[in-house]
Formats: structure tokens, C-alpha cells, sequence
């Protein structure tokens, strides 16, 4: 059993209107100083046996693809036994 | 360890929390002695929430039962009230299936989810009956717009309305936004839902034939909602429910809509006996209420329900409020086909059981008999409460302390400041912000929508048949008066469905109440059904449906007495409606109708002084009726360009309202022997605002007068009076004669501006 | 002339596209998401919609259905393809067409009335509109902010591959006010407004939106 | 500078559509043995000085109250300094 853990975020020139939404509200509810807030997702994939070889080619290539988009967003991917 | 019946008849004394699951002693004592010994846990679990006030009716049901015995007699009835939702037919052979339901507690709890599965839950009422889905509508109420909590939940509940909506493809129609401070710790989330079908493709919730199959289908069944609506729902917030399980149900639009499509291909290649969505009470409630409609008999393998949590125990998986289910009865020989076209739509099914002839309900858990009953004495035959009622204490003093000696604007300035800050009242302004959330435009049907009077869809391209819904309620109305505010509700309802040129059919409503262990709002509740079924013999259009949500109230507070009624009309050519912005230059403007010195429960008295006391307007539903006839005659015959009712805020929102959604303004004056405050802000009943071409003057106006309805000309369309009035000449501008005049510019943005104020963050 | 309309899982406007088709003059052609079989149609429409619920990223799982491995080289090859606010989703997700669709900057769903300028008429979904014609037609949508990096949005730019823009209200945050975009070849053309919910005059807010029907039909009949 | 990483995720009994969309796509596209997807948020906040005492018993508070919601969600905070 093996655990996926796939952060994506937007590229830093991507306009992230949450993430300044975020930041606009940390500060009206006290909290100074907010130089800057960037909003992405998680994905916790939980796969059968080990991770290895094929199998972590294609996580790795579907982390590229389908679970993000290389045209506004990066990713990064580590892999939990 | 699995209680099972064996267990419960060897070890009957073992003591059981009945109480934390909301049955009172008696209950209890009188499901032990339907099944001669203790229940197994499953089978309280099953009594607890199907004898829970939202799924029983146990305090609503005896005066309910006015609702069919004071029924009108209509032709267009084709299943009454009783059913998941009435169906009425609206001609060609088509009929259309509507409801309201509410989801106010949930909503409160989690904004977004709660309002978004009312929705869901709304719309799979409505494919149950075998319908497609056409609109979507959400009578909202909240407390004040400044308030804070205001603030958490009502961009929430919009959001949630929103996303399923929208994700569904059902067009949102209409519906309503109120503010009022009772609402504040308890908004009202409404949602009501219309689909139509052909008449021979009507289904109902039974199961009959021995030997057919019980098919759940859908999503897979989850802890999520466990004790969610009936705790909830039944209860007030601190009794929350077993601890270990959340009570929030979320939604899941994509396999609602995947449901839709599912259900609908099934239904129509003929592959169903009987189907029943799962709602409140989940599988519970699907299979002893399918199995007592039908033979009687059912027996249920437990274990072969797919679930997303494997550590479910059988007593939560009968409880469980998991969306996007259903449950289909389904013969042996149509169980392929109907497997297949699930899978078709990537629909999860599975045969959870079979009909027989028992007379039993019966379930299973890996071969032990976990529930044997009778299923009548789950579904139909809880307990039923004569709650005691009276008329509140302080009732008369309430309608003593009248708006008479309220200060009223003098002069034309000070009409003109009044006017100015009225069309900005949160309960009269714009509510572009809530309803620009919502897909108006999808499936291409929708005719007129917000801000319209009516939401009207066409139901036939070829014929261009269609109907039309508005869903209305000034709950403080109904607090000076219940037996009146209701039949005003109703009045309303009734006057935007025909102002739209549709003949009103049918009524569904939503009774939104306090606490009914309290005897004065029981009185509203008694007082308000009781005007309700009265005005619709009346008015000759029976209630098909609806629901009842008590336990409205923050602390002992209640909130208004909230009866939200539906009607539902049709007409048979959608091109013919009447929309509400008027036309041309040289148009005029008649009001139809008597307007009195009425303010008591006013959106005046209300907003500029916080008064709320008197006897509502007066209701006369025979003249109702004669405005209806008058304005179908008008859409039918062509005499009308606009027209648009009378309602919150008077003539003066009425007028202000058509010039906004025309961009054209008018010269208006105040007809002879009415006050101009009277006449511009007066909440009189019975009237509309019709525009009519000078072609057609003659004709409309004896029509009138043949009918004995009172038509005053009141103004004329005009776009060139800015000049005259000192503005520039293409100013657009409203004048009301020896009173004021004020630019479409001002009013727009007195109007529009409220909202966002308070919400755009 | 046959259309196809594509239906994924959660794809709402495939039969408002079918309509606009049809008073278009044309035959619409359901096309099926698990079907690779393009049936032979002249030309398809990607309709609007939250296929696979929107879930993940708009258009992100439907990019990788059958029909899609069909339609992409179909695309390339120069058959003509309309997606419109879903659809226009599943072809940047599809790299057919450059850049990407995000919240839109008010981080609400926004439907209302919206006002384009149609910027080129070379297209094959625009040649019945006039240079800079101005139309009205529905906007509905959550995710509708078009984005794309500098250099990208200069070189479609630069090529004239912007084929309508916001006028008035730039209703979700969507760079350079672009509404819609097409690819070098103007076969491929990507649109966030609805315009098959104005083709009749009772339900939308103008009829303006059947140019866009009535115009693959016109160059169509010309290419054949 | 403190950079403070959240991620936000549903809680485990509650019902994950997007995680589940996730899954059956990842199977359709050939990845087997895929058990569960879970899908979450991310944000990253660049924060001025220090965050110590109040000001990060607020971040914390924040994180709990307005970046997750506490009736669905749960959340981990983390700080980078
Ligand atoms: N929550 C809502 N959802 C959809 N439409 C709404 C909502 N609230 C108000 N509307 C629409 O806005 C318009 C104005 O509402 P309202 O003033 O309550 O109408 P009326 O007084 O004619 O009943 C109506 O078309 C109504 O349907
Ligand atoms: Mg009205």
C-alpha cells in the first residue's frame, strides 16, 4: 500500500484571485503583515502495493497531466509508503 | 454485537435510548406493543426517524387533512396529496408535477451543503413521480442584511443553491430573498422544484408483484446525514445527534444529474414498477413506505447495500440521509436491462431485496433477522398529536397598535426622499446579486424569470404550452393575522402567476413555523392552514402537495408565522405572456383594482419605522379572481404590453420596478379622491398595473367596466420628459404630477446598490 | 449539413446546441462521450456544461474520453469544432487551443445579458457577422477567467486569434477582455458566452447567437 | 519572513465527489489498484517577521475557522520560518 501525495499550485504569473481573496481577509480579521497567499489543491491517492518502476511512471506522468495543467499550474509529487 | 429480533424477544427488558432518539415514552411503549416485544436497535432506529415530526406529520397531519377535505373540485388533478408530489394536468396530454420542500436547519448548520442538498433532495421528489425536471425556484429568508451572521450564511446558501442548481442544468426561475430579525439565528431555506411528463409516464412509490426486485441505485450509502434531518428537523440545535458521525449530508450534483438521466431512461423504456427517492430517513423510509403502498410484503438483504464506509452498522446504514439515491421496484425479467442502463450513466445498482406478500417488512444482516414489522405502523400509521392551540395573549394588543398615527412623508420632496429610500429597502431592492448566481437560461425553455412576477417555462416547443410558478409569503401578514396572511400569500402567489397571463391550476406550499408544543404558534399554524384551504376552495385551485417545517424559532423566540405558497398556472401559448417592462412612448398605464389606507404589516411601516402591528390589508379572493380573469382576457386577447402586480412596497415599487426593466420613463398622477402616500405606498391586495396601447384603450377599459373591476388611468409611457423637468433631454425620468420627479438613474441606483454593499466583499 | 453535439457525463447545453443547429438550418448528430465514432459529421459542437461535475479542473476528465481521441485529430485535421463555455474548457484542456479557463475573479457563478464585439470574421464559426459587429448573448459561468502567459497571449494577439471580446463589463477577470479564441487554422474556435441560448427570440436575450450556427453551415457549403 | 503551509481536507467521513471523479479517472487512464483519492486545499502564506505568540495563535485560530471549515473539514498548519 502505498500513499500519493500530489501538491498543484498555480504558476506564480497565474492571477490566483482566492488566494487574494485569502490575503484580503486574513488582514480584516487581524492578522498583519500578509505578504501574500497562493491557494492550490491536495491529492491524497492511497494505491495498491508498491509503487515502483511502470506504475510510478504513469502516477508520475497522470500527476503532469491530468491532475494538473502544465499550461497555468506546477506540481510536486512524493510518494509515502 | 448485533441486536437481532431472536435477541430482542430472549432479552426483552433491555433498556433502550429511545429518548436521545427523540421518541417520547409513550412512543415508545406503543411500538413495543405493535411488535409484542422490545424492537431491535434497527427496528427503533427505523420508528425514531420515521416517527419523527418532519417525516411523520405527527403535529401538522390533522390539520393538513382540511387541505383534501375542503378540496375544490378540478378535472386537473391527476394525483393528490399523499403522493412524493400532486400532479396536475396542464392539457395535450401533459401534466406537470411541482413541490416545496424546506431545508432550513441544515442550511443553518452549513450554509452551502445544507442549501445545495435541499435542492437535490427537491428535485429527486420530482423525478420519483416519473418526471424530467424543468425549474428550479428558492424562497430565501434571512435576518437583517447587516447582521453578521447574515453575512456567514446567506452568500453560503446562495452558493449552495447555486452549485447544485446550476450543476443539475435546471434553470432557477424565481423565488424570494426576505429579511426580517426573526430569522436571524433561523433562515428559512426553501426549495421548490417543477417537472412535467406525459400523462401515461405517471409512477408512484409502491411495490407491487411478489417476486419483483428492490433495486437501490445511486450514490453508495455513507455515515454522512446519519440523524442529519430527523435530529435536525425534529429537534431543536443542541440535541445533536450520534456523536461519532457528522450530521451534514454533502452533495454530490454530478451523480444527481448522472441520477436524472438514469431514472428517466429506465422509466420510459418501461423497466419500473414503482420508485421512491431516498430522502429524510433514507432507506427506512424507501422501503416501508414503498412496501405499504403496495402488497404489503418486502424483505431486504442489508449487507448487499454498497457502502462508501464499511464500518457502518446496520442500524445507521437504515438511517443514513446519503444523497443521490434511489429505489426502484423492478421485475426479475427487467433486471439486466435496467442494470445496463445504469451502468450506461456510470450508476452504481445493486438488488437490496424482494417484494412479497408477508404483510411484513423484513430485513436481514448476514443471515440474522435484524427488523421484522408491519410496514404500515413505520410509514402511515405513527402517532398523531391534537397539540392544544390558542390564540396568543398578546394578539389584540398587537392588532390594536395600528400604523394610523405613524408620521407620513407631507409633501412631494419628502414623498420623493421616502420613495428614494424605500426602492433600497433590503426587502424591496434589487436581488440581481443573489439570482446572477443562478442559470436562468439553461434547457432553453425559460420564458420570463427573475425579475419577473412569474417564472414561466414552455413545457411543448411544438405547441408552445407552457406554465408559470411565483411562490409568495409576507410573514408579517401573517403574524398579525395567520387565517388572513395566508390567503394574502396566496392572493400574491395568484396575482404574479396571472399578471404572466397564466391560468392558475394548483397550490403547493411550505409552512414554515416555530416550535408546536408552544399552543400560540400552534394557533398560527391552525389558523394559517385553515386560511390557506379556505382560499383555495375559493379560489377554486386545490393543494397538491407540500411540506411542514416546525421548530423555527431561536430560543422561545418564533419566527414570523411563514406559510410560502406556490401556484402553479398554465398557458397555452408561451408566446402570449405578458412581460412586466412596458413598451413605447404613448402606452398608458392603468391600475386595476381599490387602494386603501392600508399599511399595517407595510414594507413602509416596516423600513421606515420599524412598526409592525394592526390588521393586515383586507382579502377579498373573489375579486382576486375577477383581476385573474381580466389579466388572462388581456395576455389572450392581446391588449396588454406589460402588466405587474401590487404587492410589497405599493404602486409607487410596482411602477418603479416596470421602468427599471424597461429603461423608459413615465408620466405618472394620483387618481382623484387618494391620498399620494396612500396611493404610492399603500399594500392593498387586489391590485396590478397593466399598460395597455392606446389601440386598445376602448376595448380594455369596457371590458373593465362590463366586469365591474375599477380601472384608473394612471399614467403614460413617456421618454422625453427629462427637459421638461430640468435634466437633459434624453434623461429618463419618473413624475408623478404636482408631486416630484426622479430619474431612472437615481432609482437604479438606489435600487442596486444594497445588495453588494453589504455582500460583495 | 450534419453537426455533431457531444454529451459527456454532466454536459447541460447539448440539447440547446441541437435547437440552435436546428433553426440554423442544420441536422444535429448526437455524438456520445464513450464512442470514439464521429459519425461522419461536417463539423461538432462541444456544448457547456460541468462534465464530470467540474470536478478537479473544468474539462480536465473529459479531455481523456473516447470521442475525444477521435475529435482531437479530427480537429487538427481541420474539421471544425465550436466549444463553448464547457467545451471551450475541454479544448484548452485538450491543447487545441492555447491557455487556460480559471475562477473568475469574483469567485461567484455570474449569469447575466453579456455584450461582445465579434473581432474576426475569417473563422469558420464567425463568417456570417460583420467586422466588429456588436451582439448580446448569455454569459454563465464559474470558471470563465481565460488566462494565459504574456508571451502567449502577444502571439495570439498578433495573429488575430481573438475572435470576440467583453464590451462594457469584463464579467470574470479574463485577460485582455477575451471572450473567445480560435486556433491558427480557424477551424477550432473556443467561446465562454452561450450563444446557442439566443436563437430564439422567447427565450433569450437576442437572437444574435445563430450566427455563429449559421455560419459553419455557410463556410461548410463553400469548402465542399 | 514565515511562510505557513495549510492544507485542508475533508474529513474522512465525509463524502468526496471530486476525490472520487479523480479515481475513476486515474483507473480509466490505466492506473490500477487506485483504493481512494482524496482532494484537498493548499494555501501558502507569506506572512512579515516572525510569527510567534498571539500573532500565530491567530494564524492558527484562522486556519481552523475561515481557511477550513470546521464542520466538514479538518486542517494542518504548518510553519516554515
Ligand atoms: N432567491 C431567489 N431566487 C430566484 N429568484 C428570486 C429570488 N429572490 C427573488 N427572486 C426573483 O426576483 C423577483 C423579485 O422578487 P419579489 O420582489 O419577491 O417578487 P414579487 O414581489 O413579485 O413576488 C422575482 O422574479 C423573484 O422570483
Ligand atoms: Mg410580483
Amino acid at each position: 500500500m502505498a500513499r500519493v501525495i500530489v501538491d498543484v499550485m498555480l504558476k506564480p504569473e497565474i492571477l490566483d484571485p482566492q488566494g487574494r481573496a485569502v490575503q484580503g481577509a486574513l488582514g480584516r480579521l487581524g492578522l498583519d503583515g500578509v505578504k501574500d497567499v497562493r491557494q492550490g489543491k491536495q491529492f491524497i491517492v492511497d494505491i495498491d502495493g508498491d509503487l515502483e518502476g511502470d506504475r510510478l511512471a504513469l502516477m508520475e506522468k497522470l500527476a503532469g497531466e491530468l491532475l494538473s495543467n502544465p499550461v497555468i499550474e506546477d506540481f510536486t509529487m512524493r510518494v509515502e509508503a | 454485537m448485533i441486536d437481532t429480533v431472536q435477541h430482542a424477544i430472549d432479552d426483552t427488558d433491555h433498556p433502550q435510548p429511545y429518548a436521545e432518539l427523540g421518541l417520547k415514552l409513550d412512543e415508545y411503549e406503543r411500538i413495543r406493543a405493535i411488535l409484542g416485544r422490545r424492537p431491535t436497535s434497527s427496528e427503533l432506529a427505523m420508528y425514531s426517524v420515521m416517527w419523527s415530526e418532519h417525516c411523520s406529520y405527527k403535529s401538522s397531519k390533522v390539520h393538513l387533512r382540511q387541505f383534501g377535505e375542503k378540496a375544490p373540485k378540478t378535472d386537473a388533478l391527476l394525483v393528490g396529496i399523499g403522493e412524493n408530489a400532486g400532479v396536475v394536468d396542464i392539457g395535450d396530454g401533459w401534466a406537470v408535477t411541482f413541490k416545496v420542500e424546506s431545508h432550513n436547519h441544515p442550511s443553518y448548520v452549513e450554509p452551502y451543503q445544507g442549501a445545495a442538498t435541499g435542492v437535490g433532495g427537491i428535485v429527486r421528489d420530482i423525478i420519483s413521480m416519473g418526471a424530467r425536471p424543468l425549474a428550479v425556484m428558492d424562497p430565501l429568508r434571512f435576518g437583517p442584511l447587516d447582521a453578521p451572521d447574515t453575512k456567514r450564511v446567506l452568500p453560503g446558501i446562495v452558493a449552495g443553491v447555486g452549485g447544485y442548481g446550476n450543476c443539475l442544468g435546471l434553470p432557477n426561475i424565481g423565488g424570494e430573498v426576505v429579511f426580517d430579525d426573526t430569522y436571524l439565528g433561523n433562515p428559512l431555506v426553501n426549495a421548490l422544484c417543477v417537472g412535467s411528463m406525459r400523462h401515461e409516464d405517471i409512477h408512484l412509490a409502491s411495490a407491487k408483484g411478489v417476486g419483483n426486485l428492490v433495486v437501490l441505485y445511486g450514490a453508495r450509502t455513507g455515515g454522512d446525514g446519519i440523524g442529519g434531518v430527523s435530529v435536525l428537523a425534529s429537534e431543536t440545535f443542541d440535541a445533536d445527534g450520534p456523536a461519532k458521525r457528522p450530521s451534514v449530508q454533502v452533495g454530490d450534483p454530478f451523480m444527481e444529474k448522472l441520477l436524472i438521466e438514469a431514472t428517466l431512461e429506465v422509466l420510459h423504456a418501461g423497466l419500473v414498477e414503482g420508485i421512491q427517492d431516498l430522502g429524510g430517513a433514507g432507506i427506512s423510509c424507501a422501503t416501508s413506505e414503498l412496501a405499504s403502498n403496495g402488497e404489503g410484503g418486502m424483505h431486504v438483504w442489508l449487507d448487499r447495500v454498497l457502502l462508501r464506509d464499511e464500518t457502518l452498522s446496520p442500524e445507521e446504514i437504515l438511517m443514513s440521509e446519503s444523497q443521490e439515491r434511489m429505489c426502484a421496484i423492478v421485475t426479475p425479467e427487467n433486471l439486466d436491462a435496467f442494470l445496463q442502463m445504469c451502468r450506461k450513466w456510470d450508476v452504481e445498482a445493486v438488488v437490496i431485496g424482494e417484494v412479497n406478500d408477508s404483510g411484513r417488512l423484513t430485513v436481514d444482516w448476514h443471515g440474522e433477522r435484524i427488523v421484522d414489522v408491519p410496514p404500515r405502523t413505520v410509514a402511515h400509521e405513527g402517532p398523531v398529536y391534537e397539540r392544544p392551540y390558542h390564540r396568543p395573549s398578546w394578539q389584540d394588543a398587537l392588532q390594536a397598535d395600528t400604523p394610523d398615527s405613524l408620521p407620513r412623508p407631507a409633501d412631494g420632496e419628502q414623498l420623493r426622499a421616502t420613495l428614494l429610500n424605500m426602492v433600497g429597502a433590503p426587502n424591496l431592492a434589487s436581488k440581481s446579486w443573489v439570482t446572477s448566481q443562478y442559470d436562468r437560461y439553461v434547457l432553453g425553455n425559460t420564458v420570463l424569470a427573475q425579475p419577473e412576477d412569474s417564472g414561466m417555462v414552455r413545457v411543448d416547443e411544438e405547441t408552445g404550452r407552457g406554465i408559470a410558478i411565483s411562490t409568495d409569503c409576507n410573514g408579517r401578514f401573517a403574524k398579525l393575522d395567520p387565517y388572513a396572511g395566508a390567503q394574502l400569500a396566496l392572493a400574491e402567489s395568484y396575482r404574479n402567476v396571472v399578471a404572466g397571463g397564466a391560468i392558475p391550476l394548483a397550490v403547493t406550499n411550505c409552512l414554515n413555523f416555530g416550535s408546536p408544543e408552544d399552543p400560540e404558534v400552534m394557533w398560527q399554524f391552525a389558523e394559517a392552514t385553515r386560511g390557506l384551504a379556505d382560499g383555495c376552495l375559493q379560489l377554486g385551485i386545490p393543494v397538491t402537495g407540500g411540506n411542514v417545517s416546525f421548530y423555527n424559532q431561536t430560543g422561545d423566540t418564533a419566527i414570523l408565522p411563514t406559510p410560502v405558497v406556490g401556484v402553479l398556472g398554465v398557458i397555452d401559448d408561451v408566446d402570449r405572456r405578458t412581460p412586466m417592462a412596458w413598451g413605447p412612448d404613448g402606452e398608458l398605464i392603468y391600475l386595476l383594482g381599490d387602494s386603501r389606507d392600508e399599511f399595517a404589516g407595510s414594507e413602509w411601516a416596516h423600513h421606515v419605522h420599524g412598526h409592525l402591528g394592526g390588521l393586515p390589508p383586507q382579502v377579498d379572493l373573489e375579486r382576486e379572481r375577477l383581476l385573474g380573469e381580466i389579466l388572462v382576457a388581456g395576455s389572450r386577447d392581446g391588449m396588454l404590453t406589460a402588466a405587474h402586480d401590487v404587492s410589497d412596497g405599493g404602486v409607487a415599487q410596482t411602477l418603479v420596478e416596470m421602468a427599471l426593466k424597461s429603461g423608459v420613463g413615465a408620466r405618472c398622477w394620483v387618481p382623484d379622491g387618494v391620498e399620494p402616500f396612500v396611493f404610492l405606498f399603500g399594500e392593498s391586495a387586489g391590485r396590478a398595473v397593466v399598460v395597455v396601447p392606446r389601440s386598445e384603450e376602448l376595448r380594455f377599459t369596457e371590458m373593465c367596466a362590463a366586469r365591474q373591476l375599477p380601472a384608473h388611468r394612471i399614467g403614460v409611457v413617456d421618454s422625453g420628459l427629462g427637459a421638461d423637468a430640468g435634466y437633459d433631454a434624453g434623461e429618463q425620468v419618473l413624475q408623478f404630477s404636482d408631486q416630484f420627479t426622479v430619474t431612472l438613474a437615481e432609482l437604479r441606483q438606489a435600487h442596486e446598490a444594497t445588495l453588494p454593499a453589504v455582500l460583495q466583499t | 449539413m450534419r453537426i455533431g453535439v457531444v454529451t459527456f457525463p454532466g454536459t447541460l447545453d447539448d440539447q440547446d446546441a441541437a435547437r440552435a443547429v436546428t433553426i440554423a438550418g442544420g441536422e444535429p448528430v448526437a455524438l456520445w462521450h464513450g464512442d470514439d465514432d464521429l459519425k461522419g459529421v461536417d463539423a461538432v459542437v462541444l456544448p457547456g456544461g460541468f462534465s464530470y461535475g467540474d470536478y478537479l479542473r473544468c474539462g480536465a476528465i473529459s479531455r481523456f474520453a473516447p470521442v475525444m481521441s477521435s475529435l482531437i485529430p479530427a480537429a487538427e485535421g481541420g474539421l471544425p469544432v465550436l466549444g463553448i463555455c464547457n467545451g471551450f474548457q475541454v479544448l484548452c484542456e485538450s491543447h487545441l487551443l492555447p491557455g487556460a479557463l480559471t475562477r473568475n475573479d469574483s469567485l461567484h457563478f455570474i449569469c447575466r445579458d453579456q455584450r461582445l464585439r465579434i473581432e474576426r470574421t475569417d473563422t469558420m464559426w464567425t463568417g456570417d457577422f460583420t467586422d466588429g459587429q456588436e451582439i448580446v448573448v448569455p454569459l454563465k459561468n464559474g470558471e470563465g477567467c481565460y488566462v494565459a502567459d504574456e508571451r502567449t497571449l502577444d502571439e495570439i494577439e498578433g495573429e488575430g486569434r481573438v475572435i470576440a471580446r467583453y464590451l462594457e463589463v469584463n464579467p470574470n477577470g479574463s485577460r485582455r477582455d477575451i471572450a473567445g479564441i480560435s486556433n491558427a487554422r480557424g477551424n477550432v474556435v473556443g467561446l465562454m458566452p452561450h450563444p446557442e441560448h439566443a436563437v430564439e427570440a422567447l427565450t433569450g436575450p437576442s437572437v444574435d447567437g445563430l450566427g455563429f450556427f449559421t455560419s459553419v453551415l455557410t463556410s461548410l457549403v463553400g469548402t465542399r
